[in-house]
């Protein structure tokens, strides 16, 4: 990695002379069954990331490392894994936050595991289709201009618009844990993130999936997944408002079926 | 060899190649529309943009208007024909995205916000917060999953491109959760593989930028065009070249050099004033405000830091509130990467590289020479960018012509492409394999260790092809890249597995990246001239005689590139000075 | 060794431990607040008891009464007083949020702020019923 | 609405269980600090059965205890469910687990009114 070389160049700031253990998971699907830890001794550096610490192994180590990385600035959300047994997101974790180690480095929790740090994404890649998220208009109104959407109705549901698909949240929820095909926090999220669009007509059809078996009901509000969200999204609240809206819904259709649009 | 067959086929799940793909759906509907990534789409670097996209929203700025400012930004480099177009179609094309989900920043009354953005006359940036990229995209994304018509491939990695009797047909894939080599087919190919960022040590771009796709299209014979046109971005973050957008500088934000000096009125871009002016000061071009970073620079009226000279970014004056609600992400980058918090100090930048305006060529359709072969996005070159991009209009250009691209494809299908033949591509595919298996995977020996390598052509590029470049550099970083070639045959592949090999992926990728550094070393050495990004001290002129055209660059059987020039298509702006700062 | 085949490698899924909620900290936090559960339905099963005692006059209300005082239910009473309380504390801080943002569409209101009434009005139902409870009113 | 056929009915469930928690959360500790701690170890006063029976006559006192308590058995029954399933990791035998915890939350209901309503 190209940081590395300019580190060279660079003079005394940010090294100190020291070095940190990583401790990173292996699993060679070719070979192993179940995947073990390999340490590597790397420099410590006051401005690395946990990341620039796993390029180091790569660029410099063992070229056999697998795992994902891209945008290197928190916004892309390939590179999470476990560091010490939390969830985080390895570009913006300082490696002097988690000295002097030795630094746990593992796949993210309750996924399948692929390679070394990767792990499956796939079926993600379904629940995010199945929580239809996109704008849905039952009128197939298309206004010539914009709609009009004011900042109030724009901040409604703002904040859950954030998430980045980094799978964090996943990988702190037991109950994702215990039965993986649980919809999830991320994706519910995103559900209501739609339903609560000014622009999206499309809730109903939505709560017909996620109140079914899977999903906002299977959620028992533990909360880790808000408390280790890197974007602040919240998803935990974004699913009890879920089940409110979703219980509003049932109590009108049950108790005034002829209310009904 | 698994092999499958589809009507089109994207190379890319960017912005670019979505939008494609959403096109084609509508235009062709039943349509076996294929997209082919080397990540999950949301991963792809679209998502990293900050700013915003320009396109005419107010009734008080005019198409006309916003063509003037693109084609004196280009400095007469861009095809004034495409310009034109994509001027007139930017608006709706936001607008789609508008009525698609995307959480735009509105105004009080509800409509759309627009901001200032740098090299614009007009206040005409549409922007969502500060994470436009990362919106935009998570929408286009989100909006493709309705169209069942659209089969992803995600973490395939594109390692050749198919053709027969001079058309391209399909491509050659690794997918990289089973390491199995498969053969894609297809009437058309987009490739929409975006920028190249990562061939220089300090870049904004991600991991994955890399060029592959300007390497798969010049490999497979067609040309790349403006290549030594090289934007660097002002305003990067020292360590990490992490970019602090240029919208920092919309709202109000200073440079000011070692000496607390707004040095930029030094440097023809108008006088300071404690508001923003447009196409003034701060809010010059990117090409224009980089030059002079480096000016200061080299008048030694910079800091010295650990990694080489910077400036000040200075927004302290823009207060709390503004910070906070209009460039949230700024601050919560500076504090991340640099443990600074812009309300109390200021930021430390450098001019890094950002975006390449060169890429593949297209005309106006998104179509190459290559019959079956369409390219847009950052990897493509229509060309509306010209010898400078500015900030802002390539989100714009990647719907625009994206879409275009998409609707071409469609047409040139439904006009009846060529079928190609079967055998002789499967024969092709299977040298591919063959050369992945004895060249990589099954490769032994090698001492060349691949970051070094990279680190190598990293150096050479900045030192050849950087802000400011001149004969003697360049010819040197030519001949580097010709030994980095040859050594790169020698070199190490520590894995020699199928699973999820990005040892595999890395190495695949240096050599796209050498070539396609090659090509930009040659179109620089060759542009004796200096227009907008490309700045040759022995030729300090621009010199519309000689350079007003294109490079196209192609491959050669041996040896460098061959450098052929097109010219520019000019329409309704004929050929005249850049003016910032001061009235024309 | 697994079975490798060229293009199907295994996979690894691991498993949660039957006791993962001593994994961390927060897990646990879930699991008192969860298991809190137990011990209101104890109560309530108490409270029963205790209606059905006043109901039979002051004899069995005095049989009831020397149940409690076993040194081992005061013990337990205490427990599922810790729990229970535990339970209130976090409903009070969670719901609370919930319903502003479900009514102002933001979570402009800091949590604590959210969280106050609902600790106010606890005090207050908590003396009224009190004084019912000591015999006072 | 066909659709809507499909839907489970946990809103139902939900809601008994939000005003439960609600219940238990103001109430229900008062009532163990008094009755269950404070006036066994005797360091508050303890009324006397008549008073208590007064107070129990009074329909007011039948009508608070009754939310109260049946809200708190279907509270404890819903959670009950999620938790046996999350503890032991059995969600596969959710049903099973939802019938027990529900027939008992009914069987609380049951007797709790038979309590209330037969007060002479
Ligand atoms: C930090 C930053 C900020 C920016 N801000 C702005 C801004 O404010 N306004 C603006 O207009 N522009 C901005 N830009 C520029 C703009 O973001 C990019 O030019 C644009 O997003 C490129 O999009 P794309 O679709 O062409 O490519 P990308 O989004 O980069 O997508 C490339 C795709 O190609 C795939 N791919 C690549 N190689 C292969 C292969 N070999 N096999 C298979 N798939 C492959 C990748 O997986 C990916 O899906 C910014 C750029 C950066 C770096
Ligand atoms: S909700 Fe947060 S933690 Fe979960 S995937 Fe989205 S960004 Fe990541
Ligand atoms: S951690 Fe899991 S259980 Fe619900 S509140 Fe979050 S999804
Ligand atoms: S590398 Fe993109 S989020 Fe970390």
């Amino acid at each position: 990695m190209e940081t590395s070389s300019t580190n060279a160049q660079s003079g005394a700031i940010g090294i100190l002379d020291e070095t940190i253990v990583l401790e990173i998971a292996r699993f060679h699907p070719e070979k192993d069954t179940e995947p073990s830890y390999d340490s590597f001794e790397v420099p410590l550096r006051s401005d690395w990331m946990v990341l620039d610490a796993l390029n180091y192994v790569k660029d410099h180590l063992d070229g056999s490392l697998a795992y994902r990385w891209s945008c290197r600035m928190g916004i892309c959300g390939s590179c999470g894994m476990m560091v010490n047994g939390v969830p985080r997101l390895t570009c913006e974790t300082l490696l002097t936050s988690v000295a002097p180690g030795p630094v746990r480095i593992g796949p993210l929790d309750h996924f399948t595991v692929v390679k070394d740090l990767v792990i499956e994404m796939d079926e993600f890649m379904g629940k995010l289709q199945k929580v239809r998220p996109w704008i849905v208009r039952k009128d197939n109104y298309q206004p010539k201009r914009e709609f009009i959407q004011t900042p109030a109705q724009l901040e409604v549901f703002k904040q859950y618009s954030l998430c980045i698909n980094c799978m964090l949240c996943y990988a702190a929820c037991p109950v994702f844990g215990l039965d993986p095909s649980f919809t999830g926090p991320a994706a519910l999220a995103l559900a209501e993130r739609y339903n609560l669009d000014s622009r999206d007509q499309g809730a109903a059809e939505r709560t017909d999936i996620l109140s079914q078996h899977d999903g906002i009901w299977d959620c028992t509000v533990i909360g880790e997944c808000s408390e280790v969200c890197p974007k602040h999204v919240d998803p935990s609240m974004a699913i009890q408002q879920y089940k409110i809206d979703a219980t509003k819904d049932w109590f009108k259709t049950w108790l005034m079926p002829w209310g009904n649009k | 060899m698994e092999t499958s067959s589809h009507d089109i086929l994207m190379i890319g799940g960017g912005g670019a190649g979505l939008r494609a793909a959403i096109a084609i759906a509508e235009a062709m509907p039943g349509a076996d529309i294929a997209m082919v990534s080397k990540v999950y789409p949301m991963r792809s670097h679209t998502v990293s943009a900050e700013g915003g996209a320009a396109g005419v929203a107010g009734d008080d700025d005019t198409i006309d208007e916003q063509c003037y400012d693109t084609v004196s930004g280009s400095d007469w480099l861009g095809d004034q024909d495409a310009i034109e177009y994509f001027c007139n179609e930017i608006p709706k094309e936001l607008l789609r995205l508008e009525h698609w989900g995307c959480p735009w920043s509105r105004q009080p009354d509800g409509r759309v916000a627009v901001r200032p953005f740098g090299g614009m006359k007009k206040m005409r940036t549409w922007f969502a917060a500060d994470k436009t990229g990362f919106h935009m995209l998570h929408t286009l994304f989100q909006t493709s999953l309705k169209y069942t018509s659209i089969l992803r491939y995600d973490e395939h990695f594109v390692t050749r491109l198919l053709t027969d009797d001079g058309a391209v047909r399909g491509v050659v894939a690794i997918e990289l959760r089973t390491g199995r080599i498969r053969a894609i087919m297809a009437k058309a190919v987009i490739i929409c593989t975006g920028g190249l960022g990562r061939i220089f040590p300090f870049t904004t771009n991600a991991n994955i930028c890399t060029g592959d796709g300007m390497a798969l299209a010049y490999r497979a014979g067609a040309p790349l065009k403006d290549m030594e046109m090289v934007q660097y971005h002002p305003t990067g973050l020292p360590f990490t070249g992490i970019l602090i957008t240029e919208a920092a500088r919309a709202e109000g934000g200073w440079l000011l050099n070692k000496d607390n000096y707004r040095f930029l009125q030094d440097y023809d871009l108008g006088k300071p004033t404690p508001t923003p002016v447009l196409r003034s000061m701060e809010l010059g071009p990117r090409d224009r405000v980089s030059q002079a970073i480096f000016g200061e620079f080299e008048k030694g009226r910079a800091f010295h830091g650990p990694y080489g000279d910077y400036v000040h970014l200075d927004l302290r004056h823009l207060g709390e509130h503004k910070i906070e609600t209009r460039l949230p992400m700024v601050r919560e980058l500076c504090l991340k990467y640099e443990n600074i918090d812009p309300v109390r100090e200021p930021i430390p930048v450098r001019p890094v590289q950002h975006y390449m305006m060169g890429g593949v060529h297209t005309d106006i359709n998104g179509a190459t020479p290559l019959k079956g072969l369409y390219a847009a996005g950052e990897a493509a070159c229509v060309s509306i960018n010209g010898a400078n991009r500015l900030g802002s209009n390539s989100l714009g250009e990647l719907l625009v012509f994206g879409a275009r691209a998409g609707r071409h494809a469609v047409e040139y299908i439904g006009n009846g492409a060529p079928n190609g033949n079967l055998s002789h591509l499967l024969a092709q595919a299977a040298d591919e394999e063959h050369r992945l298996e004895t060249d990589y995977l099954k490769k032994s020996g090698g001492t060349e260790r691949i970051a070094t390598l990279r680190e190598e052509m990293q150096k050479t590029m900045e030192r050849g092809c950087g802000i400011y470049r001149e004969r003697a550099s360049l010819v040197e970083s030519a001949n580097k890249l010709i030994e980095l070639k040859e050594r790169f045959a020698n070199i190490l592949i520590d894995d020699h597995s199928r699973t999820f090999n990005t040892n595999l992926t890395q190495a695949l990728e240096l050599g796209f990246m050498l070539d396609v550094a090659e090509t930009i070393v040659h179109s620089a050495l060759n542009r004796e001239e200096s227009r907008g990004a490309h700045q040759r001290r022995d030729f300090p002129k621009r010199d519309d005689q000689r350079f007003l055209c294109h490079s196209l660059a192609s491959r050669s059987a041996e040896g460098p590139p061959r450098i052929e020039y097109l010219p520019v298509v000019i329409t309704r702006w004929p050929p005249g000075e850049r003016i910032y700062g001061r009235d024309h | 060794m697994p079975q490798y085949k060229v293009y199907q490698p295994a996979t690894y899924r691991p498993r949660m431990s039957p006791y993962w909620f001593f994994d961390r900290w927060p897990y646990l936090k879930f699991m008192i607040r969860e298991t809190s559960s137990v011990f209101a339905a104890y109560w309530a099963v108490v409270m029963l008891a205790q209606i059905r005692s006043i109901r039979h006059g002051a004899w069995a209300y005095a049989r009831f009464e020397h149940w409690l005082s076993n040194p081992l239910i005061i013990i337990l009473n205490a427990v599922a007083l810790l729990f229970v309380a535990f339970h209130a504390v976090t409903w009070f801080m969670l719901v609370p949020r919930v319903f502003v943002r479900q009514m102002t569409g933001s979570g402009a209101i800091p949590d604590e702020l959210a969280a106050a009434p609902n600790f106010g009005a606890w005090i207050v139902a908590s003396i009224v019923v009190g004084l019912f409870l000591v015999g006072a009113i | 609405m066909a659709a809507h056929a499909r839907r489970s009915n946990r809103p139902l469930g939900w809601v008994m269980f939000g005003t439960g928690g609600f219940l238990v959360a103001f109430f229900f500790p008062i009532h163990i600090l008094l009755t269950g701690v404070l006036q066994p170890l005797g360091w508050v006063p303890t009324p006397d059965q008549h008073h208590m029976l007064t107070l129990l006559e009074n329909p007011i006192t039948r009508i608070y205890l009754a939310i109260l308590l049946i809200f708190a058995f279907w509270h404890a029954g819903y959670r009950l469910r999620d938790t046996i399933c999350d503890a032991l990791g059995v969600r596969a035998l959710d049903f099973p687990i939802m019938l027990v915890c529900f027939i008992g939350a009914a069987a609380g209901t049951v007797a709790t009114l038979w309590m209330l309503l037969t007060v002479p």
